[in-house]
């Protein structure tokens, strides 16, 4: 159990230390994601289940959610489509 | 009569539901509320004020079932009630002085929620006034820091919202430092209640444990309030924030908010460290040096600005810089001046930020320092008002600022160590400096600008009995900085037996 | 085989309706689909243009490396600085964590008598199974009371910052909105209409038993919240709107927060006083129990679904 | 370095997330990376919190079969604190996004820099 719970620690860091290195935003905000779900996994190791519960909603899920709304807001997500073309 | 004890409580809830009730009514409705709403929490609080007075001594409140260390509890004593009620005044008297200005700049749809903010905003400060506990303080820390935020987005420019996202960056990053303190705290000592603490660390320091995580700790949450409250390396969000809000909000957050952080650092320090701690740590040492710094850096920023009211924004980092340098001295009379400071600096900032308000909208709405030319003749109330504020910040005598000086004068010379001489050299730099820049903009406000510029500009002058509210708005501040200025024996003395009560 | 009924009477036929309706093709409430054609989400040329052009002016002056000595001077000195300011933050704060006691301790000084308190006497003073529960709504009440005031002032920051006036630039902003979002998506409806009773079920499931399994008010509503979100992304606001417009919104929200305040103040100030607190807790384990839990609970749940739905809502259309 | 920076490797990890959380939020331009940074660091406040109540061996504090046992549960306070916590960092996340939206759609753009500079130039 400490292995899989050191795996997933490794895995926050790296997730920590990609959101700040990724060059789109819709990437660190995938990457926020995934981070906030391995948290809550992380908490129920911990044995904190309530906690998991509300990082899996609150945090992996309406948070998300506004971050993509904000994202689709400011026009990024074209953007970055558009580069996308140009660069095929 | 303990009925009274029941007030601070009956006050912060008060507060939270006539927000919330707030939110589902018309502005005229909201008004209303927001007025009633501020005079009640100054009567109960002023009651609350007499008790504490009368008895002597401070007293527990236990918000629930379960006492000290299981529930959360508020505690008032003579200082706590002293601030609220002196909050409550200056909310209510900023609000009315800015109540014109807010018709102008703020959309009608948005003013109940403008007093919602103002509402919620009342209820986070006496809630850090009042809380025994360090996480009610930092979810009320919260609260305080998003009703700011919306206090200064109020009014919807470029400026306002640039200068909200800094505001936000820089005081969320406060906040996550408050917070980690906190829990260093809490995993050293098992307590959240600032009591239980404060015995706690006097059992780990007695056997000389966990020194170094508490020095940290410490030292984090002083860096948290620091960056909060807006201490001179910190202040870039400030002049901003403060400069381009609408007016009430600016005379709420500059007065206010930061105050309220400060309360709650001294707080930390009385009633969670033990002040005899704190002093043997270097963090002491390190305000004193910053708040050195910000009285210099802040009064020279301030004279090169030609904006009045982000002059008078930079102008409160200087004053920030004096009750920091205050705590810095380490001694109890340090912490005294810094406390009447705090009195002083919040009645005469809102009073400058109020007046300067009357004088720009006469000159054309420009705030540039050039244009103000003659506008004291203008409008002579305004006028007077900002005469008042800038002598009472330069610190002449019979206004609160002289009172403040003379005490921190006061305090530096029967400090033991040598933070004497540079106190008091600064503190005589720092009202040089004020003196030029205050002084400068009240010369130019009694210069009479040549008629035919008044006329080509289309500038009106407003009669005395025009605005009436605005009138007896600073009227009121004007006797309440004499006041203080005056009468500050009985405030000193109840401000000492406060904090003899923190213990 | 020839129909006894005419055409137009076998399309009003309940059974073709349903069929139609499972089938996608009509609304039961508002008659056929509108299938409107997606259209290109860019501004047009010009303006698109213009802020191109802005954009690289501004951009160019900012970092007008030659000219600009500030922004010389921070790119070599900012970032090293703040590089610098972070490790020496996270080593002293290793520091930190090096001298602190052992987490997996049972004696460190977090497991004392608060916390014994807590699990030992929790069930029988608040009457809640779960102990986190029982302690953020009784022993911690204030705490929580401020909590759910954050969000509450969280929204009306977000409706000072995005909420439009009723006219032209609502308008405006419903028919970008209608731009950018999928109408009508075939898929996405099947899903939502599958998946989102059982995200109700759940959330009401985690609010009611907040005091007897993991969860509460908050995760709960979170999870309503999200379920509200997905029908909205589904259907639409406008069928929505039928049963949760802001009006719904603001009688739900203040009467979420005004239960949670009233039980809160007779809470403290009746314990304060010394006086009997009449909410009896019932017996531990049983849905209905555990004194003022359940209420607190319940709106509290209903205060973050409103709050979780307002925050998409405004983002979306600047406006509930 | 002190005696237990091994036995509290869930806190140092916590604290290495803390500090790339400062790090986001100091060097990226990006206000949404700003935000996200200011995320990391809150979580990162949480993960300290709930790792300090853990201890192997015992269980959420359910109580199950009307067992009331230290010895058997743990402590339940950290919980109960990051609770509070995470529902003040979503309130004040969808703050900052909407602020952020806000700015976007005045100065179209989301660095900070830049916006100073765009109202430089309007001189307001």
């Amino acid at each position: 159990m400490q292995v899989f719970q050191m795996i997933l620690l490794g895995f926050l860091v790296v997730c920590a230390i990609s959101v700040s290195f990724s060059k789109k935003l819709l990437n660190s905000i995938l990457i926020f994601m995934s981070y906030s779900l391995v948290m809550s996994i992380i908490w129920i190791l911990l044995e904190s289940p309530d906690l998991a519960i509300t990082e899996a909603a609150v945090g992996a899920g309406v948070t998300s959610i506004l971050f993509f709304i904000t994202l689709k807001k400011i026009h990024a997500l074209d953007e970055e489509k558009k580069e996308e073309d140009r660069d095929e | 009569m303990d009925i009274i004890r029941n007030f601070p409580c009956v006050s912060i809830m008060l507060c939270l539901f006539s927000g919330i009730l707030t939110s589902g009514v018309k502005e005229k409705a909201a008004k209303y509320i927001n007025r009633t709403l501020i005079m009640t929490v100054i009567v109960l609080n002023a009651l609350t004020l007499y008790y504490t007075l009368a008895t002597g001594s401070a007293f527990v409140y236990v918000m629930g079932m379960f006492p000290a260390p299981w529930g959360n509890e508020l505690r008032a004593g003579a200082l706590e009630a002293l601030m609220a009620t002196f909050f409550g005044v200056i909310m209510m008297l900023s609000l009315c002085g800015g109540q014109k200005k807010l018709f102008d700049e703020v959309d009608p749809a948005k003013h109940n929620l403008y007093y919602i903010m103002t509402d919620v905003m009342l209820a986070s400060l006496l809630a850090l006034v009042y809380t025994n506990d360090l996480f009610t303080a930092y979810v009320f820390v919260e609260i305080n820091t998003i009703s700011a935020c919306g206090l200064i987005m109020i009014r919807q420019n470029g400026r306002t919202i640039e200068a909200s996202v800094r505001y936000m960056i820089m005081s969320l990053l406060g906040s996550g430092l408050l917070l980690m303190g906190l829990c260093i705290l809490y995993d050293l000592t098992g307590h959240l209640l600032m009591s239980n603490i404060r015995q706690s660390i006097i059992e780990i320091t007695k056997h000389g444990l966990y020194q170094i995580p508490l020095a940290i700790a410490i030292c984090i949450m002083c860096v948290g309030l620091a960056i909060k409250s807006a201490l001179f390396p910190f202040h870039a969000w400030l002049p901003d924030a403060y400069g381009y809000s609408t007016v009430s909000s600016a005379a709420i957050l500059s007065s206010l908010v930061s105050k309220g952080y400060i309360f709650l650092l001294l707080k930390i320090f009385y009633r969670v460290i033990g002040f005899n701690l704190i002093r043997g740590s270097h963090i002491l040492n390190m305000l004193f040096i910053f708040g050195l710094c910000g009285m210099i850096s802040g009064s020279i920023s301030a004279i090169w600005e030609k904006d009045i009211r982000r002059m008078i924004a930079f102008s409160s980092v200087a004053q920030i810089g004096y009750i920091y340098m205050g705590f810095g001295l380490g001694t109890t009379e340090g912490v005294v001046a810094s406390i009447f400071h705090i009195l002083a600096h919040a009645a005469t900032k809102s009073l400058l930020f109020i007046s300067a308000i009357g004088l720009t909208d006469v000159s054309g709405g420009s705030r540039s320092f050039f244009e103000l030319t003659g506008s004291g003749y203008r409008n002579k109330i305004a006028g007077i008002g900002f005469t008042v504020g800038s002598l009472s910040m330069v610190g002449i005598p019979v206004f609160s600022g002289f009172v403040s000086k003379l005490l921190f004068a006061e305090a530096a010379v029967l400090h033991p160590d040598q933070k004497m001489l540079p106190t008091l050299i600064v503190l005589a730099i720092s009202t040089i400096l004020n003196a030029i820049y205050f002084m400068k903009t009240v010369v130019r406000i009694y210069v009479p600008e040549k008629a035919s510029v008044v006329r080509r500009k289309g500038y009106f002058s407003v009669k005395p009995g025009q605005q009436k509210l605005y009138t007896v708005t600073i009227i009121c501040f004007t006797v309440l900085n004499l006041f203080l200025g005056m009468m500050s024996e009985p405030i000193i003395h109840v401000i000492k037996m406060g904090l003899g009560n923190f213990a | 085989m020839s129909r006894k009924i005419s055409e137009e009477q076998y399309k009003k036929n309940l059974s073709v309706r349903f069929r139609n309706w499972i089938s996608g093709e009509t609304d039961p409430y508002l008659g056929n689909m509108e299938i409107l054609p997606q259209r290109d989400a860019s501004p047009d040329e010009k303006t698109r243009k213009k802020h191109m052009e802005d954009q690289t002016r501004v951009v160019n002056r900012t970092y007008d490396v030659e000219n600009n000595r500030i922004y010389r001077f921070f790119n070599a000195f900012y970032k090293k600085a703040a590089l610098l300011c972070c490790l020496v933050l996270i080593a002293i704060l290793l520091l930190t964590v090096s001298y602190l006691p052992k987490t997996t301790d049972p004696h460190s000084p977090g497991n004392n008598e608060v916390a014994e308190r807590y699990i030992t006497r929790g069930m029988q003073e608040t009457g809640a199974v779960n102990a986190v529960t029982g302690m953020i709504l009784t022993y911690r009440a204030f705490d929580t009371f401020g909590e759910t005031n954050v969000l509450f002032v969280a929204t009306c920051c977000v409706m000072i910052l995005l909420m439009l006036e009723e006219g032209s630039k609502k308008q405006a902003e419903d028919e970008n909105d209608a731009k950018y979002e999928p109408k009508n998506d075939a898929i996405l409806q099947t899903i939502a209409s599958v998946l989102c009773p059982i995200i109700f079920i759940f959330g009401i499931y985690v609010i009611l038993n907040g005091h007897l399994s993991p969860g509460g008010g908050f995760s709960g509503g979170a999870i309503m919240g999200a379920g509200m979100i997905l029908y909205v992304s589904a259907f639409g606001f406008k069928k929505t709107q039928r049963f949760f417009n802001e009006e719904v919104y603001k009688v739900a929200k203040i009467s979420a927060l005004c239960v949670y305040g009233l039980i809160g103040a007779y809470y403290y100030i009746t314990g304060a006083n010394g006086i009997e607190n009449h909410i009896p807790l019932g017996i531990p384990g049983h849905i209905l129990s555990s004194g003022i839990i359940l209420p607190i609970n319940i709106a509290v749940g209903l205060e973050v679904a409103c709050t979780m739905y307002a925050f998409y809502a405004l983002f979306r259309k600047g406006g509930l | 370095m002190g005696p237990n920076l091994y036995a509290n490797y869930v806190e140092a990890i916590a604290m290495i997330l803390f500090g790339i959380g400062f790090f986001t939020l100091l060097l990226r331009n990006n206000l949404i990376k700003k935000i996200i940074g200011l995320n990391i660091m809150d979580t990162a406040i949480y993960l300290f919190l709930a790792s300090k109540a853990y201890i192997p061996g015992r269980v959420a504090p359910i109580i199950v079969d009307g067992v009331q046992d230290v010895e058997k549960y743990i402590n339940p306070i950290p919980s109960g604190l990051v609770l509070t916590g995470i529902v003040v960092s979503v309130s004040v996340s969808a703050l900052m996004l909407s602020i952020t939206i806000r700015l976007y759609k005045r100065y179209h753009t989301l660095n900070l820099d830049e916006i100073s500079a765009k109202l430089k130039k309007e001189g307001l």
